[in-house]
């Protein structure tokens, strides 16, 4: 019989539909779980099992936990919150108290739900449990990194031994080889414990790595749910069939440009940051974010650069562009020779940069248009209707019409942002693009299109791309060459066919065994 | 920390000098001869210039400042011209005034202001709410020598239970003193509170939508609950910014409030001294009014590290 | 009730003294903490201005008018204890006429030319020429006897031979006087005497009905009203030697006109000035003379409130539809207040007002001694200062060689009878020649409680002498 | 300070109570004051003591004051006074303070630090001694009431401005007006002072509102306005000594500053509930400076 059982779950707010009539039950033990877009409703009913639905957000509907209707009174769902479901929040930086040591909070939840015996070596042991070190119990959050934190939440959800873990997108704000820790580590507690799961994500392979059960979500409206082979082997409905087929992109075979001499050169690149003392106690040395990298980019070649969060992949791109200042070392773009900010006035339109969020990379108050044109702006020499025409040409090559340029960011979906974004990189006919990220901020639904576009533009005007990014997959399909950083330096070179099947550095080798088996494929875990 | 702290001590330095430097030009500027005010009308040319030598008003500008900020680090800040006694005594003697009233003030509006506006955040949109809310934009709205006089006409002329004004010294009779201080702290603190009232809120508004109260809450804690052991604290930190800038603002507010309840403050010291063109006297009670203000805000700034470790962390600004 | 009557006293106070000191300062406020309460001169003024023995019981003037023996107080003592006698006042004129004197009314002095102890009990001084007022100026607080022992510290802790002595100063609130018990003279009723300095006239108003001060010996009129027809208070309105004028720079251009200055003096309404500048009380005017002085005339009638005149004297003087001038006003109501009467007043004639209001300062710079201004507000507090408008360099501007003969005679005479001759020419002449608007004598308004006795309605000097003020039940 | 989380529509101005409100009733009152420009029902320059300190009546509808002033007049002309002085107050602090805390914000480093030194000076210098200063230097008038509380404005804005530009600096837009070759001032005018106005409006409205009670403090001892012109806060000063005597003279002016400033205070509240709740936090912590 079912631990939870959801009826015809409705969240809306103030009128607007957030989840609508959602039913779905989770067996004791089971694993469940949810995936769907951005905004899908995934959160909210999550939330509204948890009883903590923000305010202004109305819940009707019947959820039975365990044959007893959950109270709506407050104090009463307190006493089953962590006891009887434990919840990992989706954003762990900001889920924590920033003014109390993770220790403490954890050791909170612990006498909360009643283990008062001797809490200190149980939460010991409970951090060694999550992969974290007593020591960290010490630390305040700030001090702790991402994935750090999120095991600290996941140590506190687990504090009450919850016979139903809720994991909402645990993994999503984290690197690759984090990512997979976690879903690992959740799978191993579950197993350990008999523990019911929840969880929720926005990433087929992670739910099929973790699921028995799966619901698709759109809308708020449940699109399709069942047995995980059945819902990936033979989906029913057209939108999951997209989300697979957007799940495994196919590499497809391109025309690309003629392979010529040196473009970029990057000669002994260092760049270091002051970094903070952790106490008075801890001080740091200064963190060398770059660590004497030299390589090089060939004209119409596309160098993919990959390596886990915080190993300096943007700060190499910033100073390529010149946004950043080198430390030591130097850069040579076509035989001009700079450092970061120096790089020459002529020079500055032959490189730019496509940013990682598509979200922040446009200024709300202008309209796309003025945005986009903003790189043309200091082109005196070129004819005004010639520049119109450029921007004209260049939103069609994106995909997109021009009539939309005289609209607000706001208006635009992600991908649409993205792909301006795009167009703004490129509209300076540039010779280099460098690329952050380009579509980790985006919705995997979307992410096909945007790498295809990528590819196309990149044949048609023949540029030179430096794509950082730490997703193999799409590295396989738009790098002739691959470049894998590790700690501000550089491990391992070679094209994605070679480095991927024998990896020689200890770090490829994590990276590529940190990717998710392909969907279909029933996970030996 | 340590490199916090003495980064803030520093620019504490700095802004003393900065500030002794302004005051001195500024002073200098001012027409009017100290000698003539004290002799008045009818008093000879020869008179008031020997009044002027005996003061040491004809010596050179440098040779003033350098005498006045060495003279300070010794403790001595020289003679009042109008008085004839030594500054240092006369502040000292203000400052027995002045300290306690806005310290009472501080204290005053903080144990009203914070627990209204905890009271207004947590019942939030409620009728307590509106209600406290409307009371605090009265207490901002209020010029506070105007609620002073209302203060005074209704404890002192009408009850007769408070002294109108005045100051019962120190060494008299203490709890006198406090008497003379309450309405005049009371007239002070009444919008500094009401700011604090809605500082609070706003804060704790902000911390109830905060993750981590979702998440304290996700490990078994009501909402009050985890309000109190979570959010409090981080409301607080806002609010703690504030407190130091008040002080600012209090110490501009004894000026007006201690002229209305004829107490002997820095703020009229400075004033009177200012009209009797007792520039030395003027000059050093203006430093140290500068000095208590940005002592406090530096005080606050180490509060602030004490309580936020992320701050701790980041080199100061 | 209890059986005896409080004998301590709480004074309000507007200014508070710099200093205690009355032979180095001109501050008023030294005066009323402790003229005549502290210290004493050889001579003293009564509340009607006339010359009353004090350390000098007696004295005889030569023939000649030049030099005055005076017979000394027998075993007065300093409030230190130190004894007093001829060589203190020796010392004490010697001070106040040396070379680097600070003393605010030196000039008054300068007449001396010899000071000298006949014996420990008498004292002569030789003047250079006859001096009618001689005896008033060494009444003043200026000329004050003090101790060689004391004399550095009389500034902070003041010390007299007077029937109060000092004892504490805090600063900035109060200061406290308690009677002397070995004083000479007449005891005082008061044994303890306490000056609350309030410079908030709304503050001061309060301070009265919280029964915070027993009285204030002069407050703002404009709250007078509040505590005239209240039982528990009594209002004392006196006379002052303060003739308030609209001083006009009879040096500069149009005031320099005697007709401009006629057109004024027609254009005043004394009665709405003091009816707004002084709510009602105050005598008018029409000289620079006190009314309450058996010398006085009355003069107002010289040039009658009338509008019409007025046009046509302006238009004789060649300003038919007027002119435009700036008034200076000094930080005190009457000033304040009467400089927008006086404007709204002027306006109807066509003469324009700038009003520009400045500090004790400014005026003292910019009006006083630079005489850079057209047109001020001021009352002249001095007793017998008619001679004033002797001196061409006052900043008057006024330079009338008529009217300084005037003076000259009458400072040479000392027949009571000759010499009210010439006060009464010196009243006429400054009236017809309309030198100032003249518009009122300074009233003195204290508010007092009640059940209080023996205060001075008048202030012929500055001051406020405690010696006859007593509780009644 | 009424909404809750700005949901997903946020209402607009009308909907808002406190703002409407509060605009409405800031807009009553300048039209008040600017009506007195061209007519007020008797000139307050004619004094009449004759009729002094009537009570209401038609022909004075508040009264008249000690010189038979008609109240009535002297609230619209004094309103127009304490707005004025507030207004260019505001003016002043924005105009320096405002590029002032851009540049910290820009520049970062030692010039950083010397602003924000400068900062903490003016800021622990109140208001009322530089109000004194200057009277000493140019005699009290209302332009010395401007400029003290204006001088005291401007660290205020240069916090708001600072505070909202380091927020915006690390965005990625601005570095992509880098990228695109936009110059440091370019940047500040077309990506930083658009998104940072809306902070600064609200920071104004805030500013505005203490101005006229500075005016009203500075007025009440001597410093600030001078008669024959009046404002609100010369008109406490006077009423003073007849509080007690005549009420209505020390409460009309002491209402209508009330009323003014809170009408001020709730249209900034309002308008900051209205913008994003990040810039509500920054302008809720300056709503007391
Ligand atoms: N506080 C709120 N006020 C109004 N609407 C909200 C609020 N929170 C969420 N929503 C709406 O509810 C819908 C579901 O939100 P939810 O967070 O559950 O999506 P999600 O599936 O979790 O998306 P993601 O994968 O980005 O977390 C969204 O359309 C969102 O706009
Ligand atoms: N402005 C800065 N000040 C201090 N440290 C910085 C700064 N920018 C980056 N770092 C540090 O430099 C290291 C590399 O940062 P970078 O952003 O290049 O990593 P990344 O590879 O882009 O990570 P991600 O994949 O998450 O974007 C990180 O440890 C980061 O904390
Ligand atoms: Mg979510
Ligand atoms: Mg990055």
């Amino acid at each position: 019989m079912a631990l939870l059982k959801v009826d015809d779950l409705t969240v809306t707010f103030g009128g607007t539909p957030a989840l609508d009539k959602v039913s779905f039950a989770i067996g004791k033990g089971q694993r469940f779980g949810i995936i769907g877009e951005s905004g899908s409703g995934k959160t909210m009913s999550a939330l509204a099992i948890m009883g903590l639905l923000p305010e202004g957000a109305t819940a009707t509907g019947t959820l039975i936990f365990e044959d007893a209707a959950l109270p709506e009174d407050e104090a009463a769902r307190a006493k089953l919150r962590g006891k009887r479901i434990g919840m990992v929040f989706q954003e762990p930086m900001t889920s924590l108290d920033p003014l109390q040591k993770a220790g403490a909070q954890v050791a909170e939840a612990m006498i909360l739900a009643g283990h008062t015996a001797d809490v200190r070596t149980d939460v010991e042991t409970l951090f060694r449990e999550v992969g974290l070190e007593p020591a960290h119990a010490a630390r305040y959050p700030h001090q702790l990194s991402g994935g750090q934190r999120q095991r600290v939440m996941i140590a506190q959800a687990l504090a009450g031994k919850p016979d139903l873990l809720i994991a909402d997108e645990p993994t999503s704000a984290l690197d690759l080889i984090t990512q997979r820790r976690i879903i690992d580590l959740i799978d191993r507690l579950c197993t350990e414990r008999g523990m019911a799961l929840m969880f929720i994500s926005h990433d087929l392979r992670a739910v099929a790595a973790l699921c028995t059960k799966i619901m698709v979500v759109r809308r708020g409206k449940v699109v399709e749910m069942g047995d995980k082979l059945d819902v990936l082997g033979h989906p029913k409905q057209d939108y999951t069939k997209l989300l697979l087929a957007a799940g495994r992109h196919r590499a497809r075979t391109l025309m690309r440009a003629p392979i010529g001499a040196d473009l970029l050169a990057v000669r002994n690149l260092t760049r270091r940051f002051r970094q903070p003392d952790v106490s008075i106690f801890e001080p740091r040395p200064p963190l060398l974010a770059l660590d004497d990298v030299s390589f090089s980019i060939r004209a119409g070649e596309s160098l993919a650069l990959v390596g886990p969060s915080g190993s300096g992949k943007s700060t190499l791109a910033r100073i390529i562009v010149g946004l950043d200042r080198a430390t030591r070392g130097e850069l040579e773009f076509d035989h001009q020779i700079y450092h970061g900010p120096d790089l020459p006035r002529a020079a500055r339109r032959d490189i730019s940069l496509v940013f990682q969020d598509p979200f922040g990379s446009f200024n709300p108050r202008l309209t796309i248009g003025e945005s986009v044109s903003e790189p043309l702006r200091p082109e005196h020499g070129a004819e005004f209707d010639d520049l119109s025409k450029r921007m004209v040409e260049i939103v069609k090559a994106v995909g997109l019409s021009p009539d939309m340029l005289s609209r607000y960011p706001h208006e635009f979906s992600g991908g649409q942002r993205q792909r301006f974004a795009i167009a703004r990189a490129l509209v300076t006919r540039p010779r280099l693009v460098v690329l952050d990220e380009p579509v980790s901020a985006l919705d995997v639904s979307v992410r096909g299109e945007v790498l295809v576009l990528l590819n196309r533009l990149r044949a048609d005007f023949g540029l030179t791309f430096l794509v950082i990014s730490h997703d193999l997959d799409m590295v396989r399909i738009v790098a002739d060459r691959v470049m894998v950083m590790d700690k501000g330096k550089i491990v391992e070179t070679g094209t994605p066919a070679t480095l991927l099947e024998k990896p020689q550095a200890a770090l490829t080798k994590e990276l590529i065994a940190a990717a998710l088996p392909d969907i279909g494929i029933v996970p030996v875990l | 920390m340590i490199w916090f702290t003495a980064q803030k001590l520093l620019g504490l330095i700095a802004t003393l000098l900065v500030a002794a430097a302004i005051i001195f030009v500024a002073l200098d500027l001012l027409p009017g001869d100290p000698a003539r005010f004290i002799l008045g009308i009818n008093a000879t040319p020869d008179s008031v210039a020997a009044l002027q030598q005996q003061l040491g008003l004809d010596r050179p500008p440098l040779e003033r400042f350098v005498g006045w900020i060495g003279g300070m680090f010794s403790g001595n800040f020289g003679v009042s011209y109008s008085q004839g006694v030594p500054v240092g005594e006369l502040i000292a003697g203000r400052l027995a005034v002045t300290l306690p009233l806005t310290i009472l003030a501080m204290i005053l509006s903080t144990i009203v202001g914070l627990p209204l506006g905890i009271l207004a955040a947590r019942k939030r949109g409620s009728v307590a709410d509106t209600g406290l809310m409307l009371l605090a934009q009265l207490g901002v709205a209020v010029p506070n020598f105007w609620f002073g006089m209302l203060l005074v006409l209704l404890f002192a002329v009408t009850l007769h239970w408070l002294p109108p004004g005045g100051f019962v010294p120190w060494y008299e009779n203490p709890l006198g003193s406090i008497a003379s201080l309450i309405l005049p702290s009371l007239a002070l603190a009444l919008p500094q509170a009401a700011i604090l009232a809605r500082v609070m809120r706003t804060a704790l508004v902000d911390v109830q939508g905060s993750d981590y109260i979702r998440a304290a809450r996700a490990k078994g804690l009501t909402m009050s609950e985890a309000v109190w052991r979570h959010g409090v604290r981080n409301a607080l930190l806002p609010v703690l910014t504030i407190l130091g800038l008040q002080f600012a603002y209090l110490v501009a507010g004894t000026v007006i409030v201690e002229n209305v309840f004829y107490l002997p403050g820095l703020g009229r010291l400075i004033f009177d001294a200012i009209n009797a063109r007792d520039l030395i006297l003027v000059r050093s009670s203006i430093i140290i009014l500068v000095l208590a203000v940005i002592a406090t805000m530096f005080i606050t700034d180490l509060c602030y590290a004490w309580a936020d470790p992320r701050l701790r962390d980041r080199r100061g600004e | 009730a209890d059986a005896a009557p409080r004998t301590d006293l709480r004074i309000g106070l507007v200014l508070e003294p710099p200093a205690l000191d009355p032979t180095a300062g001109a501050a008023a406020a030294i005066d009323e903490v402790v003229y005549q309460n502290v210290f004493e001169g050889l001579t003293r003024i009564d509340q009607n201005g006339a010359v009353q023995s004090a350390l000098a019981t007696s004295w005889d003037i030569a023939a000649d008018n030049l030099t005055y023996t005076f017979h000394l107080a027998p075993n007065v003592t300093f409030h230190d204890g130190t004894s007093f006698d001829a060589e203190d006042v020796v010392y004490s004129f010697g001070r106040i006429t040396a070379a680097d004197s600070v003393n605010a009314q030196k000039g008054l002095y300068a007449v001396i030319t010899d000071v000298k102890a006949v014996d420990a009990a008498t004292v002569s001084i030789t003047l250079a020429h006859p001096d009618g007022l001689f005896l008033f100026d060494i009444g003043r607080g200026d000329a004050v006897i003090v101790a060689p022992e004391s004399e550095g510290t009389n500034a902070t802790k003041p010390i007299g031979t007077g029937p109060f002595k000092f004892v504490n100063w805090q600063k900035g609130a109060s200061l406290a006087l308690e009677a002397y018990a070995n004083y000479w003279g007449t005891k005082p009723t008061l044994t303890k005497v306490t000056y609350v300095f309030i410079s908030d006239a709304g503050a001061r108003v309060n301070a009265l009905l919280s029964g915070d001060i027993d009285g204030i010996n002069n407050t703002d009129a404009s709250t007078l009203p509040l505590f005239a027809n209240n039982p528990q208070f009594k209002v004392l309105v006196g006379s002052t030697e303060g003739e308030t004028l609209l001083v006009q720079n009879n040096a500069r251009k149009p005031f320099s006109e005697l007709k401009v200055r006629q057109a004024i003096a027609h254009a005043l309404d004394r009665k709405e000035i003091i009816a707004g500048a002084s709510s009602g009380y105050g005598v008018p005017i029409g000289s620079h003379f006190p009314p309450h002085n058996p010398d006085y005339i009355d003069l107002t009638g010289t040039y009658p409130f009338d509008l019409d005149a007025a046009k046509t004297l302006l238009a004789e003087a060649g300003y038919p539809n007027g002119f435009e001038a700036t008034i200076k006003l000094p930080p005190v109501p009457y000033a304040t207040l009467g400089g927008q009467i006086i404007a709204s007043e002027l306006s109807k004639i066509g003469i324009k007002l700038t009003q520009v209001n400045v500090d004790w300062n400014q005026w003292i710079g910019d009006v006083f001694t630079n005489k850079d201004y057209d047109l001020t507000i001021i009352s002249h507090v001095e007793p017998f200062d008619i001679g004033i408008y002797a001196d061409p360099n006052y900043y008057f501007g006024y330079n009338d060689p008529d009217f300084q003969a005037i003076i000259k005679t009458l400072n040479e005479t000392t027949d009571e009878a000759a010499r009210k001759e010439l006060l009464i020419a010196a009243q006429k002449r400054l009236a017809e020649q309309a030198v100032n608007g003249f518009l009122f004598e300074l009233p003195q308004t204290g508010v007092w409680n009640a059940k209080l006795e023996g205060m001075w309605p008048n202030a012929p000097v500055e001051g406020v002498v405690l010696t006859g003020i007593h509780w009644v039940e | 300070m009424s909404t809750t989380d700005a949901g997903p529509q946020r209402p607009t101005w009308l909907q808002h109570p406190s703002l409407r409100i509060g605009v409405i009733a800031t807009l009553l009152f300048l039209l008040l004051g600017f009506v007195s420009i061209v007519w007020t029902p008797y000139p307050i320059e004619a004094v009449n003591v004759s009729d002094a300190m009537k009570d209401f009546s038609l022909t004075h509808l508040l009264g008249t004051d000690h010189l038979g002033r008609d109240m009535l007049s002297l609230v619209m002309k004094g309103t127009l006074t304490s707005f004025i002085v507030a207004a260019i107050a505001v003016v002043i602090g924005a105009l320096i303070g405002v590029p002032f805390g851009l540049a910290a914000a820009a520049w970062g480093g030692p010039a950083e630090w010397t602003i924000l030194r400068v900062n903490d000076f003016l800021f622990a210098f109140p208001a009322l001694i530089i109000a004194i200063l200057i009277t000493t230097l140019f005699g009290p008038s209302a332009i010395n009431a401007m400029i003290a509380v204006g001088i005291f404005n401007i660290p205020v804005f240069a916090r708001v401005a600072r505070g909202g530009a380091l927020s915006l600096k690390t965005l990625d837009y601005v570095a992509a007006a880098r990228l695109a070759g936009l110059g440091g001032i370019e940047i500040a005018r077309r990506h930083i002072l658009p998104n940072i106005t809306s902070l600064i409006i609200v920071q104004a409205t805030i500013q505005l509102a203490m101005g006229i009670l500075a005016e009203a403090s500075l007025s009440y001892v001597g410093l600030g306005t001078q008669p024959p012109a009046t404002s609100l806060g010369l008109m406490l000063k006077d009423a003073q000594t007849y509080a007690l005597l005549r009420p209505s003279l020390a409460i009309i002016p002491g209402l209508t500053i009330i009323f003014i400033v809170v009408a001020l205070n709730l249209a900034g509240d309002g308008l900051r509930d209205l913008l994003d709740p990040r810039l509500r936090r920054i302008g809720a912590a300056r709503g007391a400076a």
